[in-house]
């Protein structure tokens, strides 16, 4: 039994609607959702969380059929995307909110406030309104009031995005180490994938009121299910034909280039063939003596630089193979536009579907 | 025609005026109290919830506002006095006809629409989402109610404390029908002065006027500034 | 066990010693309700009752009588009814007789005809005078009672009123007012009575205190309060 | 004793009916305008100013509601009677002892507290950010007090433009004393019903009454919907 | 005359103040405003903006004095961090607000609205109220009130922070054409550091209230003015001794480590030395003929994944050095704890302060 399904969700808000969401993850698990702006993500929460009632589908908690209870029966925490929180109570009273609820006693409880306050640093502003927090202040006091209670379900909204680098890597270090010890499941609204590479077991995708794909961390990555998903978590796809032949292990001919994978898959088949950028080593020449099992020739077309990693884009009869290196490995080489290079992918990177 | 400081001192501590004081005030802040006790969830019901007439509903609400205060006092009287309701209210002990609660009913009816109407805009104003955290951390939609949506209305709960109080320390013709305004007994300080302009009293007069404003501008006074706090 | 007086507005300061003095003699509570003639006859009108109603002029209690609502044998005529006209204090527009009320820019202000016995009185006196159709041009207002019509001659936002002698007398005494009478011929001079109402003339007490507001010792109260007796 | 439809039918189509309506209407709409365009300002200013002594001037501004309109009727006949000011505005025309000029002043005073107040509270619940916002983007401050605050104040304006309204049409003393409520000349419809009390003529009180609570009704519910726009 | 100079500001907001902000930058310029949560990014920008009185120092545009002038004097564009649309009217009108204030034609209007929208990807929630908009939807109509009237100074606060990374990828694009073409000055307020490479020609730094560095990009992530700037913007500070001798370039020794950089100092003078650790180029063996002026040989103590980087830790003399490589080059060199390998650093990456 999963400890929460989302089954064939459907709601109409006019303009937009979600049509048929089903989900479902087990205790413990820690499920981030992700998709363009507009897509769905906050509705699909605030279904869960019981702020909308969907017109069709249910929402099942522990096996507990909870789609018609109300918000203080379900007992799900919430982390809102404007924080929402109470502007008539100081920051100290904010987070002591919820645990009242939980926690009769006051010692206890303060030393609990305490303990959250320190690790996400909101200490000095304890006493303050929250209408005088700067904005990541109030996220802080906003993920605070909800961690505090431990609540067996945790929905967040994008609860990092107003914090510097530094805090959001500490606080994604905080939020691992509470969910491991207090077992909480969580779904996790994010927009950065660093948020997903730190945190998350499972992902899912959503687009335009559509789950696109909702699966573990490793497959949504390196096995997207549609151009769509693939595009959005940076994956490459090509068409492929599998070859006949071959020791165990798989070969795929893709528009005449052969990748070998160590996935198994029926001769003469077709099949979708899937690999990261980040997964392509470039070489200035072929290596000699390598375990890597797909070497291939092929012309820098163009390349761009964001931040400390560089994009390539390499091409190798007729098929486009992307590539990122750091700026040192791209120093390194002394890379050029129509340069010829070696790139490499273990097989164990060639994925498919 | 005007009455010397002295005059006034004397006319402060007769009985008549210090019973109307003392009446006065009382009824004021009982029915103050009873206003805002019925217009907090009204108003609240009116500006979360949707139904079928709410227009109408509204309206019934608003309306006692527009009616001159001896027409609604002939209303309460009529409502109150010998009809099913009065008697089975009267039979609960319950007695509002020239009675002092009379007083309190009259106050009560005359300043309970402003009070509902104001509370009503001002819950408006207020973000569900706000209710809806709460009630995620366990709270249920009455506790919601006492702890958020109460505490953010401050602003318009004193508004509307302000004007129930002075609505209700100020009627005159509604207390006058349904409590009977008589001299002692169901006398408010705007009777007493009715009474004293009528009696040709003009000294009484003047100095109950001069008391209902005293009384008046102290409390709302001290009402105003309790905003500092919210 | 308790008592309920209508009584007519001018009337107040008489009434309420008749009632102490009553209440104190008979160990009972009397309330007693003051408005304009007009105002309690209507009170009558809508169904409310009393046991003994004093309006300021006879004619309503006959209505009242005619209507049912006042037991007829009980009626009985206390004291008299003078008007007067009242001019503000120092009588800027030098009113001397009923005539000057008919001299142009004179501010009149008047009680309303058909809501309060002043005004009835005052359009009969002046129609009779044969004046009605020279004055009403000058008229500034129709008050509906006696006491407001004294308070604008007061602010001096009239030049002359017509109003009950009564009513005038705390103002006239603080120099507000001034009061011009006005000459016997063309007066008309009107009576108070007292009646029980109907509901209440099983009533031994309500009939009892009927008679004493009416009775010698009582007229002694009225005259105290410069109401003349009607014997007289 | 109860008057026939056909009587109600006669009554209302009589002229003393028929001109108290319409200049009910009329001043009640007048009155209504003029307060909100008195409320607004004066709201916003106590609302978004600090100023010293600002805890006195609001009390006084809650006053009058404190005050029975007989006695604010009378505040207003002092004041613009025979002094300096009651002589200024009357020798610019504004002669409002006696008149219909009168009534609407009387309707102005009686409900302009209230509105004040509600408005005071509903621009507490404006974000002053947003006001920000429009005048960095090039409005100044008294375009964005009317593109933005006004705006968004909708439910408070709506609130108080309700009760000042209802408060206009059915307000009786102050119009009384003010406007000496002579029959046919400075007559509204709670005068009437006053009147007609007075003389007797029951038929013509209910009548009107039942006209004030029909055109109140009429009236406050065509505002009340306009909620939905808002 | 810079275009905007902020002189000295002063703020106290009691719990917390702006102590002695001086800024200054030229027209066309862009500057990026980064900081931890609560360092006063938020009330700096509101300084300037006119929402906070300064209790002392000047705000300078244009050579005028504008700290006193009403804010509708000052035309100077902002992206609330929290939006603050306007919510009577609808995403159209919001955009449109601020343009009829400097374009009279209706027509005109229509048309610069609708490009901004097609530009951000807006079109479909034009006539919608902003309140029914999801978060992301929320700041691009934001961006585009502000942008739509091409303010002569531009103010935003973490503009895109609510953005998928395709939708930021693309309007950081869009910010990029729209500066160039209309010659608008930025001051952008970011935790993003891929804003700052995207976009910024200068950085200011903010801490506790105080400016700790204002300087081009390239000087504050490779000369950082203090420990806190390095940490912050991530590069490493060793403190070292410039040796006698050498060629035209000098030669720091760092705890003994030598390292050879272009940049020129007086022997013997202590200097601090710093170094970005995507600069650091792993090697598992010392290559043969190589331009690298700097290899060292270190043991690798520590690693963590992060994305699709690793970040790796080496020691060599008592010295730490950071290094950054992705995965693949991760896989390539199959790096283990305490493998020693060789480190290799440009000459023109080991900068001096
Ligand atoms: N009350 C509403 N009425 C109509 N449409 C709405 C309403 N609330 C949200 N929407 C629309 O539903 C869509 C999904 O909104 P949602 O808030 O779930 O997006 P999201 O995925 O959370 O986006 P973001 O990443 O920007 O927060 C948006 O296009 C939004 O405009
Ligand atoms: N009105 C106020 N009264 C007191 N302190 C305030 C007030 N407004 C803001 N502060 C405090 O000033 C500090 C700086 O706030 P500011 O909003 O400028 O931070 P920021 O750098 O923008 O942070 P973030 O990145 O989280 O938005 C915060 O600690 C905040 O709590
Ligand atoms: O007592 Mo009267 O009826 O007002 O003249
Ligand atoms: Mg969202
Ligand atoms: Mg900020």
């Amino acid at each position: 039994m999963s400890f929460l399904r989302v089954e064939d969700l459907h709601i109409d808000l006019g303009e937009f609607s979600l049509k048929g969401v089903s989900l479902e993850f087990e205790r413990g698990e820690y499920l981030t959702v992700m998709g363009p702006t507009g897509s769905g993500k906050t509705i699909l929460l605030e279904c869960i969380i019981g702020f909308y009632k969907p017109s069709k589908g249910r929402v099942f908690l522990e096996g507990r059929d909870i789609t018609d209870d109300p918000p203080e029966k379900r007992r799900i925490g919430i982390v809102y995307q404007d924080y929402a929180l109470l502007p008539h109570k100081n920051v100290f009273q904010n987070i002591e909110y919820g645990l009242k609820k939980v926690d009769r006693d006051k010692v206890s409880r303060k030393a609990k406030i305490m303990e959250m306050a320190e690790a996400l640093n909101i200490l000095h502003v304890l006493h303050r309104k929250p209408t005088t927090l700067s904005g990541g202040e109030q996220q802080r006091v906003a993920l605070a009031r909800a961690l505090v209670v431990e609540p067996r379900l945790l929905l967040m909204d994008e609860p990092l995005s107003a914090l510097d680098p530094q805090t959001r890597h500490t606080t994604r270090a905080l939020l691992r180490r509470i969910m491991r010890k207090r077992d909480i499941t969580v779904l996790h609204i994010t927009h950065d994938m660093d948020d997903v590479w730190a945190l998350a077991d499972k992902v899912a995708i959503m687009r335009n009121g559509r789950l696109e794909q909702h699966d573990t961390m490793h497959d949504v990555f390196n096995r997207p299910s549609n151009r769509f998903v693939a595009d959005f978590v940076g994956a490459s796809v090509f068409e492929g034909t599998v070859q006949p032949g071959a020791n165990g292990q798989c070969q795929v001919d893709v528009g005449g280039l052969v990748l070998n994978s160590i996935e198994s898959a029926r001769s003469g088949d077709n099949v979708r063939v899937f690999l990261r950028p980040e997964n392509v080593m470039v070489f200035r020449d072929r290596p000699q003596k390598t375990s890597i099992q797909n070497l291939v020739d092929a012309t820098l077309e163009d390349y761009y630089q964001e931040g400390i990693l560089y994009h390539l884009s390499f091409r190798s009869q007729g098929v486009r193979i992307p590539a990122v290196i750091t700026a040192s490995a791209f120093q390194e080489l002394d890379i050029h536009r129509d340069d010829t290079m070696c790139l490499g992918v273990k097989a164990a990177n060639v994925t498919l579907a | 025609m005007v009455p010397t400081f002295e005059d006034i001192m004397t006319n402060i501590w007769s009985d008549e005026m210090q019973l109307s004081l003392r009446l006065s005030l009382l009824t004021g802040l009982v029915s103050t109290v009873l206003v805002m006790l019925f217009a907090l969830p009204i108003g609240y019901a009116l500006s979360r919830l949707d139904f079928w007439g709410k227009g109408v509903v509204k309206t019934i609400i608003d309306l006692p506002v527009a009616f001159p205060e001896l027409v609604l006092g002939l209303c309460l009287l009529l409502l109150f006095g010998k009809t099913p309701i009065g008697k089975a209210l009267s039979s609960i002990g319950l007695d509002f006809v020239f009675t002092k609660k009379g007083i309190v009913a009259a106050q009560f009816f005359t300043a309970l629409p402003y009070s509902v109407r104001i509370m009503k805009s001002t819950f408006d104003y207020i973000n569900p989402r706000m209710e809806f955290v709460s009630r995620s951390l366990g709270y249920t939609q009455f506790e919601t109610f006492l702890r958020v949506s109460i505490p953010l209305a401050g602003s318009g709960i004193l508004a509307s404390t302000v004007i129930a109080f002075a609505r209700c320390i100020g009627t005159f013709g509604t207390v006058l029908i349904l409590a009977g305004g008589s001299y002692m007994r169901t006398e408010t300080l705007p009777i007493t002065l009715y009474l004293n302009i009528s009696y040709g009293n003009m000294g009484m007069a003047l100095t109950s006027g001069i008391l209902l404003i005293g009384v008046s501008f102290i409390a709302i006074f001290i009402f105003e500034k309790t905003e500092a706090k919210l | 066990d308790d008592l309920r007086i209508f009584a007519g507005a001018g009337l107040m300061k008489p009434m309420e010693e008749l009632r102490q003095n009553f209440e104190k003699s008979h160990d009972v509570h009397i309330d007693v309700h003051y408005g304009s003639s007009g105002e309690i006859f209507g009170m009558l009108g809508v169904g409310q009752t009393c046991d003994v109603f004093i309006p300021g002029a006879e004619k309503y209690t006959r209505d009242a009588i005619k209507n049912g609502w006042v037991y007829e044998p009980s009626m009985k005529p206390i004291v008299k009814h003078v008007p007067v006209m009242v001019v503000p204090g120092g009588n800027p527009a030098n009113i001397q007789t009923l005539d000057d009320l008919a001299r142009p820019g004179v501010k009149v202000a008047l009680g309303d005809p058909k809501a309060a016995a002043i005004g009835k009185v005052s359009k009969k006196m002046l129609s009779k005078a044969g004046m009605w159709e020279q004055v009403t041009p000058n008229v500034v207002v129709y008050a509906p009672t006696c006491n407001q019509l004294l308070i604008y001659t007061a602010l001096e936002q009239a030049d002359a009123a017509i109003n009950w002698l009564d009513v005038t007398t705390w103002a006239e005494g603080k120099g507000k007012v001034q009061v011009v009478r006005i000459d016997d011929k063309r007066n008309m001079i009107k009576t108070i009575p007292t009646a029980v109402h109907v509901s209440a003339k099983e009533n031994p007490l309500a009939l009892e205190l009927n008679d004493y507001i009416a009775s010698a010792e009582g007229l002694v109260v009225w005259e105290k309060w410069g109401f003349e007796a009607c014997t007289k």
